[in-house]
């Protein structure tokens, strides 16, 4: 078979472009440290009284953060039709200059947790728990900082409401047990 | 209007084998589509993404 | 030689079904799609209320991309088998039996989904606000899943059909190559075969009987994971036929040859090979599936670039070579000649060129972390739009130009009309596909009736949010007066209008690098799909086996609420409209 | 080089209206706002003139008319 030279250059271009987009994400994953959200949550029943006995669940208190150590918080939220909870009754709070870990499920059916405006992104399967960890920065000033959380999967008739918030406050705002 | 060649339907005005075609303008368009993907991608990934935290990490 | 309508007439007139039956859907979809964008970009909300907006999507979605783009398929490839065989339907029953069965299916899930405007009456309960991608437990109407899985052993019949013309032409030829056309139907067909097979499994065992309450739950993630195994490859469905038209009429349309006839081949063998084991890359990021699969499924899904970027290069090198034999010259000034005032190939050039753009935004999408930025976001949309919204349907509207009058005998209508329609629908989709990638990475979310929320404000977005809604909304008008000008083309071709003259037949040129110069593995397709089927056991058994394993078994846990919440009544419902269909 | 035909011209204008108003967002992203009426009206004006631009392709298909 015949092919072009200018064709052969084309195909190894191509091949190029392939192997650096494959990189780009490697050195992601490698360098800048970014991880996928795989099964390290684990799976819970999806129902309420399940979920709430699940550990993770059970800890959760209204809107704050659960700290575990050093600047390490845990969040444990179950997004359900039309709501995230905690989240949307009032905003999530978590200190500034932290590491939160987001446990996320559904007793229904499929919804996102959309950071927005972030790369914090999931979907949420009943069944599955979703976990995601993400560092927030140290705040520029005394004001909170708000991030809008939207469900991004369509989950009925309704979907078009279920978003909540998250506010990074200054260290000395945070009214959890530090 | 007619051209002085002889044209056909399609407006053919030479006939142009195998052995005797470079695409030269197909390579040039594609070295620039090349370009710019390349360097969106960049931008992308450097600039959009990674600028884009709090990431999952 | 005669025009294909009068050569083979009946298989004609199947033809002519089929994109008749597409675009219908094009229609119905085309108006949903109107009413969308005015809906939640604010324009005009009072038509429909939020949640039947999720009904005008789900009809917008299953009308656009299974129903359009797959009928106008059936009815184009029955054209390329019959027209490069040279022989007409071993079966012509057979042929209308499938194209009948693919028409009852889609009746029957649409009455589903049109039950979801119906608030009362013998209808009330008959739902399918499911969406195309009807992810469980988000429950439709049983007739919904039934309607699909008809149409789908519809296309597979179809397939086979196909499959006993070229069998009876090779015992009758048994030294020729395979024809280019008749190669890339069946390796289409073949990629099909192997995806379908992930959403009827969903289906016929899981949603079916969980829809009648035979079982009281399913295994979301296994559903979901079986859905995408099924829908990143149906793309490919939507793609080929219009790779074919970018293969095999535009380099006629230029005035030249395909550059390599076993350069095509190779690109389809690509995509049999590679298309399938790739879905999990719509589940980036999805709990409860490893980082490693979806990594493996990256990788793959990055090599599926290379069929398509040798195809820019093979295609654009054909058109080059019908621009220089029109006296093109210069390393650009050779775009001046091409034909221009054809709107069949201004129409697939502009779609290519978009085509071209949208495989940016897929790499983005592709690229397995980079997805976080615009997973689920406007951003996907608007890649969509630009690659089945247009690539595929331009293409599409762009080629019936030229290839109504094989199929109908008569001319189309007006030149200028074609070109003014095509022209449309590039600067509408140039408008709302931008718009809809930047309000994206913004973070506008997509499939929400109304993307404004209390808690949220949008920023870091080139151009206010305004200005892009404004966009957005500009945008799906100028497309949906492109689809009017479309359908009014159609009905004017076919009245006698003025001195239209019969379609006079035409050939497709020999390429300039033939058949004779592949070599004869790439015709094994044998050999290609027991490949495709080792990579799709290698990228899916491992996490099949975890989500069963690890996540609640086959059919998930019990969902107590909304067995008796959704269940029960879709159950006394089914009844309820067989009885109201028989009487 | 030809002069072009209608064609081109149509062609070209298609691709300004979209160079026109996406350009208006590349120049917001370096600091410069331009108001959105004349912008759009700028638009609507090359729109207008491809429309025109495609009244004066001939019917019939001559190599001459590209």
């Amino acid at each position: 078979m015949e092919i072009h030279r200018y064709e052969k250059l084309w195909f190894g271009l191509s091949l190029l472009l392939i192997v650096g987009f494959i990189g780009t994400i490697t050195y992601g994953a490698v360098g800048a440290g970014v991880q996928m959200v795989s099964d390290d949550g684990g799976t819970v029943e999806p129902s309420f009284s399940t979920i709430n006995e699940n550990e993770k669940f059970a800890q959760q208190e209204d809107n704050q953060a659960v700290h575990v150590e050093g600047n390490e918080y845990e969040v444990a939220v179950i997004a359900q039709r039309f709501s995230f909870q905690p989240g949307t009754g009032s905003p999530i709070q978590v200190p500034e200059d932290s590491r939160v870990t987001f446990y996320v499920t559904s007793p229904d059916v499929i919804h996102g947790f959309s950071v927005v405006g972030t790369n914090a992104n999931t979907m949420v399967i009943p069944g599955q728990i979703a976990e995601i960890t993400v560092e927030f920065d140290e705040l520029d000033s005394d004001e909170p900082k708000e991030y809008g959380v939207v469900c991004h999967e369509f989950c009925g008739a309704g979907h078009e409401e279920m978003a909540g918030q998250i506010q990074v406050v200054p260290e000395d705002q945070w009214e959890g047990d530090a | 209007m007619s051209s002085e060649t002889e044209t056909t339907e399609d407006g053919i005005v030479r006939e142009i084998g195998h052995d005797e075609f470079d695409p030269v303008g197909t390579l040039a368009l594609i070295l620039i589509y090349f370009v710019i993907i390349g360097g969106l991608w960049a931008f992308m990934y450097f600039v959009e993404f990674l600028g884009n935290g709090p990431t999952v990490v | 030689m005669e025009v294909f309508a009068n050569e083979y007439p009946d298989e004609a007139w199947v033809v002519r079904a089929a994109l008749g039956s597409a675009f219908v859907a094009l229609a119905i979809g085309g108006l949903m799609g109107l009413i969308q964008t005015l809906h939640r970009t604010g324009f005009y909300d009072s038509l429909i209320s939020n949640a039947d907006y999720y009904t005008v999507l789900t009809l917008h979605g299953v009308a656009m991309v299974l129903l359009f783009t797959i009928f106008f398929l059936v009815g184009f490839f029955q054209w390329a088998i019959t027209d490069s065989l040279g022989r007409k339907s071993e079966d012509i029953r057979i042929t209308k039996l499938w194209y009948g069965m693919m028409v009852l299916g889609s009746a029957m899930s649409a009455v589903t989904i049109l039950g979801g405007f119906v608030d009362s009456g013998s209808l009330s309960g008959v739902e399918a606000d499911v969406l195309y991608t009807f992810y469980a437990p988000l429950e439709a109407h049983p007739l919904y899943y039934m309607g699909l899985a008809v149409f789908i052993i519809g296309t597979w019949i179809a397939g086979f059909d196909w499959f006993r013309s070229w069998w009876a032409w090779k015992k009758e030829n048994p030294d020729e190559r395979m024809p280019l056309r008749t190669f890339m139907v069946l390796t289409t067909m073949l990629m099909w075969y192997l995806a379908s097979l992930g959403v009827a499994i969903s289906v016929v065992f899981f949603l079916i009987p969980w829809s009648l309450g035979i079982f009281d739950s399913v295994n979301s993630l296994l559903t979901r994971t079986l859905f995408w195994f099924f829908g990143h490859p149906v793309v490919y469905f939507w793609l080929m036929p219009v790779y074919m038209m970018w293969y095999v009429i535009m380099p006629k349309l230029a005035g030249g040859r395909l550059f390599s006839d076993p350069l095509a081949r190779i690109v389809f063998v690509l995509f049999l090979v590679l298309s399938v084991p790739t879905g999990i890359h719509h589940q980036y990021v999805d709990p409860g599936i490893a980082e490693g699969f979806k990594f493996l499924a990256m990788t793959n899904t990055m090599f599926l670039l290379l069929p398509s970027l040798l195809t820019a290069f093979t295609v654009v090198a054909s058109i080059e070579h019908g621009a220089r034999q029109r006296g093109g010259e210069g390393y650009f000034g050779w775009l001046t000649a091409l034909p221009w005032g054809k709107p069949a190939f201004t129409g697939m050039t502009l779609a290519g060129l978009m085509f071209a753009a949208a495989g940016f935004s897929g790499m983005i999408n592709a690229g397995m972390s980079i997805n976080y930025l615009v997973h689920n976001t406007l951003w996907v949309v608007g890649h969509f739009h630009m690659t089945v919204g247009t690539a595929v349907a331009l293409s599409i509207m762009a080629a019936t130009y030229w290839f109504l009058p094989k199929i109908t005998g008569r001319e189309i209508f007006s030149r200028r009309l074609g070109l003014a329609q095509v022209l449309l629908w590039f600067i509408g989709m140039v408008l709302m596909g931008n718009a809809m990638h930047r309000a994206g990475l913004a973070g506008v979310p997509r499939r929400t009736a109304d993307p404004t929320y209390d808690q949220v404000i949008y920023d870091g977005a080139y151009g206010a949010i305004g200005e892009l809604r404004f966009q957005i909304a500009l945008g799906g008008v100028l497309l949906s007066l492109s689809l009017v000008l479309f359908f009014a083309h159609l009905v004017l071709s076919s009245f006698d209008i003025g001195e239209r003259a019969a379609a006079t037949p035409d050939s497709i040129p020999a390429p300039l690098s033939g058949p004779e110069q592949a070599p004869k593995v790439l015709d094994n397709i044998r050999l290609w799909t027991s490949i495709a089927v080792v990579l799709i056991l290698i990228t899916y058994i491992l996490p099949l086996a975890s989500i069963v394993t690890d996540g609640g078994g086959w059919l998930g846990d019990s969902y107590g609420v909304i067995v008796a919440e959704y269940v029960l009544p879709a159950v006394s419902s089914t009844i309820d409209i067989f009885v109201g269909v028989v009487a | 080089m030809n002069r072009p035909g209608p064609v081109g011209i149509a062609l070209v204008l298609a691709f300004a209206v979209v160079a026109v108003i996406e350009f208006r967002t590349v120049l917001g992203m370096v600091g410069i706002d331009i108001a959105i009426g004349p912008y759009f009206a700028g638009a609507a004006i090359l729109l207008v003139g491809g429309a025109a631009a495609l009244f004066a392709v001939p019917e019939e298909l001559t190599p001459e008319s590209v």
